[in-house]
């Protein structure tokens, strides 16, 4: 039977499963969905970030709107008591796993949200453009390592930006949608670019 | 008084209409009257007026700070309809619409009263639970309003989208045929024109800036920007303002004050017949005699007298009558303006005695006073005239927020525009 | 070429020829025109008609002020555009456009008659007739003044076109693109601050584009322009919109614009949007929106050929185009001179300048004398004529007693007015800023400012090209450093033989006739009249605000650009009170007329709103489900098998769910995980029931009260350890449910240890309900005993199903033995095909909403929304079992005291059962207890829930009733559109009473 | 669009990002069975909704979630400060010293 059942594993579906979109000249913009990953939403005092540290395996950065980016895992911090998680599938069980052996000691809250939300890349010149399409935020303001929460036209949003050029984007599975085709309509525009 | 016929209008004509006489006069305050009314809005020019009229009190005086009309009877979108859920609700709109039938002939003075329907749409199943039970508590209040299926919706008002793949389709709407619009700006001064012509005193440019109470508690007068003025009876019927100025006089109420918006489109040959309400995507919509379109929006979240509003909401409501009415994406916005609407916890308004002698209060009208116009004056007479309500407002108390008697529209999930 | 045309100079492209037509008739432009420039180089003037008197109009401007030159624009395939003004509407191959407003033609219009009954159509006359008979209003008056209204056609079709929008930032926005904001635009990217420069109009360059002749610092100003151009073109911190109107200012710089993209264009790309909204925030605004020129009010001053003098001077200068052979000119003020001597110079015979002034400056005089123009001074014009175009006029002498002295006729075929220029300070009025009145100008100006902003130019009442350069590249540089760039001293111009500009504001100009018989128009558009601004104030209309109301001058569409000064000065006379005094009416958004289209951008269509769908959707969507809207998320109803209607399928789903198994998507349910130490105690304040002896592995149904008592949600919740719960919701309610717990807890309770985390999507949820259902999962579930007694009711247990995690809940919605598997949304697809797959052996099947509303009203189970309306609480509907009475307090106790919740005939929650079994009632139908209600009935209760059951055969109804529980087995009535049906109150249960189902 | 300062994220941000709820420092009663019908109707529905300073409550919800409170003129609409939940209710003195 854990032969049939291991099958499912595999059997997976994501509203933007292999979407990719690009448009104009260069091209001005490029999207695509990003693959699957552990999610984790982290809660606890600030006080306890070394320790939080520690069962994640990488530096939680402290203030909102840092993230700390190394190698396979990305923490974020979304709140004064609020962190995102994010790390290779692979290591879901090990990070819970650290986590919960702290709880005595540091009370916090860890749940996983690894299927609450998808993520879409999107980069090249007109990336901000077509962000600021539903995105009320000065995007040359949010720094290259930064991210927050934010709102893009009717859709909730948590935007990253790994690179001048680079938005990551997370948003909630029945959202994923709307944001997809909001953007690849304002993506449009680039085809004919007039100035 | 003149008139107004058509005879008068050719007489006039033919002396260069040199000699119409003000509609209202501009009287310096007495210093006493038997009853002052606070605010010159529709309410309270028609309260006057038929204080006047029905209970023969003629030493009225009626106080408004800026020009007479110019609060939410210059912006309101003039929906007028009586479909209310609540038999309270129900009656005491329907009261005003009754009114409303006959008032260019009683005031002599054409109001422009079209009675050319108010469709509800219905978008969810939600809805139509909901819509199905206004049609029949009204029906067993005698109150007109009918099913329309969607095909029978669009036949009536013919730019309706009623495709079954919109985001939000038209599954069914309310008919209320009695329901319309009017020229709201000609209402306040209709009043005015009536009340003046009874003696009522309206005085413009005079804001109140503190209710005066004797000893006993009871009122002795206003304070104004034009002095002190005396007066046995204060009515405040000042709408956005009713909280402000019942704190003058040691009252809290139960009001808050939060933006609407309107808007009007370029004028166009008719093209629109009816009124259509969208509660579910926040947009109304009539066509003026004019030929411009009349869209209203939703109310913004926070408190303010601005009598402004954010873009955004402005941009929802606009794509929402572009979904429902997609013919008019080409056409343009003319002008876009807000109003303060006074807000009560269950969306019904207070209409009635306070806790201080002498001291009555007409308010928390929302998003949907308009209608009530000539209910609500006639009714705010009746109750200053007689010291105690009439049965069709006797329920809509300041009390009933203190012991939970609520007349919750709102829950019903009842447009109130 | 056209007859029109000069022979030389504008901006046009004379070579480029672009054929167009009018009213049918083909004509050609060049690339370059607007219609109206076209349209005026073959000699056309009329080109519409007024609003109420159907007045044959001419084009009287050369911008969007415009309210004369009103025409519709077909570009086929529902691309119709009413009401556009020819001043602004760009040339482009094969234009189409029509007069709107008359009928059967432009020429020969009914309408026309409305004029021969002009003398009683005064302001406000309708609301002084049309009463009697009462009847004859609804009937006869009110669809006859309907029909007559309105100005441009409606559209028919719709408009296939994309509309776009963007958010932008940056230091310093300049509106307007005329010397003054060009001047701050070069000033402020000096600095190296982020600027955007927007203006309307086609090409950058404001008044400059009317006026080559001048000379900055020693140039040619069209030379210095195109540098000032290319210079800002350059610099990449710098963003150049033309065709882009800045509408709105609102809150704190944020302002909204509107790029025209496509009207211009032959054939647009479908890709590209017709217009974008750009919402854009600056840190600091620089105002330098120009002035608007005024014409003069007097007797026949709208004939077709009547035209600003400015117009004129744009027309020729940048149009080439002579808007007239034997012009006059009749002007208050010196900027009209500019237009005479420019169309002189180029060859035009100017029959005459009127002034209304006495002492004209001699450098005038001078110049006139020089290009052989006869200038009157200290004169006026009485009357004009000509039907279809203006064909003379009679000018007076102004005596020094204000009389009027002999007419004398002068022919022409244009009449170039001037009554000086009114600052455009729109925008800053709708920044809320205050406004002075400045006498010597005859203008209101920008005075305290209410937001980071200034004004530079002729908004700012600085009429003077040099006044408008130096003035702009102070404000430009003056906003960088405001913004917080360091700016060098900003240039200063010099302009060569500047010309004079002064004026004197005159309110009605001198006429021997009864100003009361003639018709000196004020708003063009609307026939607004100096006599029905008169008659206004006669009738007690003082305030500037009634007479705009009562009269509806300067609410036409141009919303008073041109006339609120004119109705404003009269009003003033009229009054007896200074203009200051009188003031202005408000400053409301659009600037200009602005599409919907703009508004609405990208919300249209499935992107209007969200469509939220489940992780099983895609299935049901295949299977053929009819969906419904719930709030965001769209949910399957019922999935109809070879062409069921709803009740057929909905009996079919309820019965297999009854008798095997019946499987439905709970995916939308709104799911919070709550954790901390502190968990059950927050719980026990949120919900009316206990939680602290919930133990671990149980569920219990949570009721939620708002602070009013009113029940607010309601959802299991299950322990999963101590310290961690796992909550659910209803669909709709989940994220106000998820706020109203936040609420709480971070500002009522933030010494409480727990955090709450929405994990509705990460969880798929599939309901199984049925008999056979345990028999179904067992062989895929791991870790979890489903034993009776190991997993009984009410129980949740985390393990495994199909191999993927699974929270399993054991609950149940319709009375039969129910599981709720969660497992990750991704896998959520895959274990719901699989249990369909082996579900088939015992004919399981999906059900929508539909068979479960039916399903839990056989129960009595209410559903929050439905059975309550946000005025019931728990005891309403029989729910007093889930408040814990020991409990201290939690959200709503204390409303529950209030004097009317205790009243004995609150509206309570019961069952009901038609007489005849087969009768449905119908949702919202009333309930009164007598048998004949007539209106007003008293109406003691209503249906919130009424279905066929096809399990029991009957039909079944909930309803709440006045006193309802102390009514049991009475008998009530519901009146309904085919009669009153007799009902009898019972139990809100119908089905397996003792849930015997349940626990097996 | 209103531009409010998040004290917690230390940024002015979009109204579009916050939602605006209620009146500020209107306590719940530790003891409600404690008020009469009276004090509980004022906790309920009474606000002072005054034309000038208003002391409210917004909610970052798309940003970092939190609730915190603001002062803001209702007639301008115009912020004049924010402070985090919990702190007391700003003096006119800190009022007009956060205006600068
Ligand atoms: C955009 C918008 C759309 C609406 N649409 C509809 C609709 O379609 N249908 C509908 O039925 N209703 C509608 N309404 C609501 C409706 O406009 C109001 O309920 C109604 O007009 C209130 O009339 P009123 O006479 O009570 O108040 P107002 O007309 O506001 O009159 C109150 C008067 O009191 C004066 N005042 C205030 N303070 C003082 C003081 N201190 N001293 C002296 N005078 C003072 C004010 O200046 C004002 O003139 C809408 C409202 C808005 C804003
Ligand atoms: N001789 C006179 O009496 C007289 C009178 C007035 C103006 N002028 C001349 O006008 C010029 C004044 O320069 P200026 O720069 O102040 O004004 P301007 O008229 O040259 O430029 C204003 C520009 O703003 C644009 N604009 C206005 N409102 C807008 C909006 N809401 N959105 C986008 N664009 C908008 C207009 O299209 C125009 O291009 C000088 O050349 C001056 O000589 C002369
Ligand atoms: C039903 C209705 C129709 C209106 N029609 C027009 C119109 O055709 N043209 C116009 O300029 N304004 C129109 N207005 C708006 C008024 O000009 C004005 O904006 C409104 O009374 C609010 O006043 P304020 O903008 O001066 O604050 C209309 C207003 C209402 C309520
Ligand atoms: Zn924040």
């Amino acid at each position: 039977m854990s032969d049939e059942l291991s099958i499912i594993v595999s059997e997976q579906s994501n509203p933007l499963d292999g979407a990719a979109f690009a448009a104009g000249p260069g091209p001005m913009l490029v999207m695509a969905s990003a693959g699957d990953c552990a999610r984790f939403s982290l809660r606890t005092a600030k006080k306890n970030l070394a320790k939080a540290t520690e069962a994640f395996g990488q530096v939680i950065p402290p203030q909102i709107g840092e993230m700390s980016s190394r190698a396979v895992k990305t923490a974020l911090c979304l709140g004064p008591d609020e962190w995102l998680l994010l790390a290779p599938e692979s290591e879901r069980e090990s990070i819970t796993a650290r986590f919960a052996k702290q709880s005595e000691q540091a009370t916090h809250s860890l749940v996983d949200v690894s299927h609450r939300s998808v993520g879409i890349d999107i980069s090249g010149p007109g990336a901000a453009l077509v962000l600021n399409a539903g995105c009320p935020l000065d995007l040359t303001a949010l720094p290259v390592g930064g991210c927050t929460r934010t709102i893009l036209d009717k859709a909730e949003i948590i935007l990253m930006k790994p690179g001048k050029e680079h938005y990551r984007l997370e948003v909630v599975r029945s959202f994923a949608d709307f944001v997809w085709n909001f953007l690849s309509s304002a993506g449009r525009e680039f085809e004919t670019e007039s100035g | 008084m003149t008139r107004f016929s058509f005879p008068a209008l050719v007489r006039k004509a033919i002396g260069a209409d040199k000699d119409w006489p003000e509609q209202w006069a501009k009287p310096d305050p007495k210093s006493d009257y038997d009853v002052i009314i606070v605010g010159a809005g529709g309410h309270g020019l028609g309260a006057a007026y038929y204080l006047a009229k029905e209970h023969g009190i003629t030493n009225v005086a009626v106080v408004e700070k800026g020009w007479l009309g110019g609060g939410n009877t210059a912006r309101n979108t003039a929906i007028i309809r009586s479909n209310y859920l609540y038999e309270e609700s129900a009656a005491l709109y329907d009261h005003a619409l009754g009114l409303w039938e006959g008032l260019s002939q009683d005031i002599n003075y054409n109001v422009m009263f079209s009675q050319r329907g108010v469709l509800m749409l219905a978008h969810t199943v939600h809805d139509v639970q909901i819509f199905k039970r206004h049609i029949h508590a009204n029906r067993l209040n005698g109150v007109d309003n009918e099913w329309l299926s969607p095909e029978q919706a669009k036949a009536f008002c013919p730019p309706l989208n009623i495709s079954s793949s919109a985001r939000y389709p038209v599954l069914g709407a309310t008919l209320q045929r009695r329901g319309g619009v009017a020229r709201h700006d000609a209402v306040a001064w209709a009043y005015a024109r009536a009340a003046a012509a009874r003696g009522v005193d309206i005085l413009e440019n005079c804001a109140v800036t503190g209710i005066s109470r004797a000893r006993d508690g009871q009122v002795r007068g206003v304070e104004t920007t034009r002095g002190f003025i005396g007066a046995k009876k204060i009515a405040v019927s000042a709408a956005a303002h009713s909280s402000v100025i019942m704190d003058m006089a040691g009252v809290r109420v139960p009001i808050e004050c939060f933006p609407l918006q309107a808007l009007v489109s370029e004028p166009i040959e008719p093209a629109f017949p009816c009124v259509v309400l969208s509660n579910t995507v926040h947009a109304y919509i009539s066509q003026s005699d004019k030929g411009e379109l009349v869209i209203g929006a939703g109310t913004e979240q926070y408190v303010s007298y601005s009598q402004g509003g954010p873009l955004h909401s402005i941009e929802h409501t606009v794509s929402a009558i572009c979904e429902m009415f997609p013919i008019f994406t080409r056409l343009r916005m003319l002008r876009n303006w807000g109003g303060t609407v006074d807000v009560t916890p269950d969306r019904s308004p207070i209409l009635g005695k306070t806790p201080v002698p002498g001291l009555y209060l007409n308010g928390g009208w929302g998003t949907g006073g308009f209608k009530a116009t000539p209910g609500a004056g006639h009714l705010l007479a009746w109750t200053i005239a007689r010291d105690e309500p009439h049965p069709i407002n006797a329920p809509f108390t300041l009390e009933r927020f203190r012991t939970g008697r609520l007349i919750d529209e709102a829950a019903a999930a009842a447009v109130a525009h | 070429m056209s007859s029109f045309r000069t022979a030389k100079g504008g901006r046009i492209k004379r070579k480029d020829a672009i054929s167009f037509s009018f009213e049918g008739k083909a004509y050609t432009g060049v690339k370059g025109d607007t219609l109206a420039s076209a349209l005026l180089a073959n000699g056309v003037h009329f080109v519409g008609r007024s609003y109420k008197y159907h007045r044959p109009r001419g084009i009287m401007s050369a911008g969007q002020e415009e309210s004369s030159a009103l025409v519709g624009i077909d570009r086929g395939q529902g691309r119709y555009d009413t009401n556009t003004r020819a001043t602004t509407q760009e040339l482009f191959e094969g234009l189409k456009a029509q007069s709107q407003h008359c009928w059967p033609s432009l020429r020969w219009d009914i309408g026309e008659m409305n004029s021969l009954a002009s003398p009683i159509l005064s302001a406000g006359f309708y609301y002084k007739t049309f009463m009697w008979p009462k009847s004859f209003w609804k009937r006869v008056y009110e669809p006859i003044i309907r029909k007559s209204a309105g100005l441009g056609r409606a559209p028919r079709a719709v408009d296939p076109d994309v509309y776009a929008s963007r958010y932008a930032h940056c230091d310093v926005l300049i509106v307007g693109g005329g010397p003054a904001g060009l001047a701050a635009a070069l000033a402020a990217s000096r600095s190296g601050a982020k600027v955007i420069l927007a203006d309307e109009q086609s090409e950058i360059g404001g008044a400059l584009l009317s006026d080559p002749g001048s000379r900055i610092d020693d140039e040619e100003s069209w030379s210095w322009l195109a540098s000032a151009v290319v210079a800002l073109a350059a610099d990449e911190n710098v963003t150049i919109l033309n065709r882009t109107t800045a509408f709105g200012y609102y809150h704190q710089n944020f302002v909204g614009l509107v790029e025209r993209l496509s009207d211009h264009l032959e054939s647009p790309s479908s890709n590209l949007p017709r217009e974008r909204l750009w919402r854009v925030r600056a840190k600091r605004i620089v105002l330098a929106t120009g002035a608007i020129e005024r014409p003069l009010v007097f007797a026949g001053n709208d004939r077709p050929g009547v035209m600003l003098a400015g117009a004129a001077r744009t027309y020729l200068n940048r149009y080439g185009v002579r808007v007239g052979d034997k012009p006059v000119v009749v002007t208050s003020h010196d900027s009209a001179y500019l237009t005479a001597f420019d169309m002189a110079e180029n060859g035009v015979g100017v029959e005459a300048i009127i002034d209304l002034c006495t002492d004209v400056s001699p450098e005038l005089l001078k110049g006139a004398a020089r290009l052989g123009i006869e200038v009157l001074p200290g004169h006026t014009i009485t009357r004009t004529k000509g039907r279809l175009r203006i064909s003379s006029i009679y000018a007076a002498p102004i005596e020094p007693d204000g009389s009027v002295g002999p007419e004398r006729t002068i022919d022409c075929d244009a009449l170039l007015m001037c009554g000086g220029w009114t600052p455009s300070v729109h925008l800053f009025s709708q920044s809320r800023g205050t406004l002075s009145w400045r006498e010597d100008i005859g203008a209101y100006v920008p005075d305290v400012y209410a937001q980071n902003a200034s004004s530079a130019g002729a908004c700012d009442g600085h009429y003077l090209l040099s006044e408008a350069l130096n003035g702009g590249a102070a404000a430009g540089q003056a906003a960088a450093i405001e913004a917080g760039y360091k700016a060098g001293k900003p240039n200063t111009y010099e302009v060569a033989e500047e010309a004079t500009c002064s004026g004197t504001l005159i309110v009605e100009l001198p006429t021997g006739a009864n100003p009361a018989r003639i018709k000196a128009f004020v708003d063009f558009q609307h026939d607004v009249t100096a006599k029905d601004i008169r008659l206004a104030v006669r009738e007690g209309f003082h305030s500037i605000e009634h007479i705009k109301r009562y009269t509806t001058a300067g609410m036409a569409t141009d919303q008073g650009k041109t006339s609120n000064l004119s109705e404003l000065a009269i009003a003033s006379k009229t009054l007896s009170r200074p203009i200051a005094e009188v003031g202005l009416t408000t400053f409301r958004p659009p600037y200009t007329p602005t599409s919907f289209g703009a508004f609405a951008g990208r919300s249209r269509g499935n992107l209007f709103d969200v469509t939220r769908k489940s992780p099983i959707d895609s299935w049901a969507e295949k299977r053929g489900a009819v969906f419904e809207p719930v709030s965001l998320w769209r949910r399957a109803r019922y999935f109809p098998r070879d062409n069921e209607d709803m009740h057929a399928a909905v009996a079919r789903e309820c019965k297999a769910t009854r008798s095997s198994i019946g499987i439905s998507d709970a995916s939308t349910l709104g799911k919070i995980e709550v954790v901390g130490p502190d968990s059950a105690e927050f719980l026990n304040r949120i919900y009316t029931n206990a939680w602290t002896k919930l133990g671990v592995g149980r569920c219990r149904y949570g009721l939620m009260l708002g602070e009013d008592g009113f029940i607010f949600d309601d959802g299991v919740v299950g322990r999963l350890a101590l310290d961690r719960f796992h909550v659910t919701t209803t669909t709709g309610g989940a994220p106000r449910v998820m706020a109203h717990m936040e609420d709480y807890l971070q500002t009522e309770w933030p010494d409480l240890d727990l955090w709450l985390t929405s994990i509705t999507e990460q969880w798929a949820v599939i309901a199984l309900n049925g008999p056979n259902v345990r028999k179904l999962i067992e062989p895929f579930v791991e870790g979890i005993d489903l034993d009776k007694q190991a997993f009984p009711h009410m129980a949740i247990k985390e393990g495994k199903i199909y191999g993927v995690p699974t929270r399993l809940f054991r609950v149940s919605f319709t009375g039969e033995l129910g599981f709720e598997i969660n497992v990750p949304s991704r896998y959520g697809l895959t274990v719901w095909k699989r249990l369909i797959e082996e579900g088939a052996r015992y004919d399981i099947v999906p059900y929508g909403t539909e068979a479960l509303h039916v399903l839990r009203a056989e129960k009595g189970y209410i559903i929050v929304g439905q059975d309550t309306d946000g005025t019931q609480t728990p005891d309403d509907v029989g729910m007093a079992w889930a408040i814990g009475r020991n409990k201290h307090d939690f959200i709503g106790k204390r409303s529950l005291t209030r004097p009317d919740m205790l009243v004995s005939n609150r509206k309570q929650l019961v069952g009901l059962l038609t007489r005849d079994p087969k009768n449905l009632l119908e949702e919202g139908a009333q309930i009164v207890a007598t048998a004949h209600p007539s209106p007003p009935a008293k109406m003691i209760g209503h249906v919130t829930s009424s279905y066929w059951s096809e399990t029991l055969q009957h039909s079944i109804a909930m309803g709440v009733v006045e006193g309802g529980r102390a009514r049991m087995g009475a008998e009530l009535y519901v009146p309904m559109p085919d009669g009153v049906h007799q009902v009898q109150v019972v139990e809100p249960v119908f089905y397996d009473q003792e849930g015997g189902r349940l626990n097996v | 669009m209103l531009l409010i300062r998040c004290p917690y994220c230390e940024q002015d941000r979009a109204e579009v990002e916050f939602s605006y709820a209620g009146e500020a420092h209107i306590e719940r009663p530790v003891d409600p069975s404690a008020f009469s019908d009276a004090e509980w109707e004022a906790f309920l529905f009474l606000r002072s909704n005054p034309r000038g300073t208003h002391f409210e409550r917004w909610v970052h919800i798309h940003g970092c979630a939190r609730h915190f409170n603001a002062v803001r003129d209702t007639v301008s609409d115009k912020f004049l400060m924010t402070y985090k939940a919990g702190k007391p209710r700003p003096t006119k003195r800190e009022i007009e010293g956060a205006k600068k």
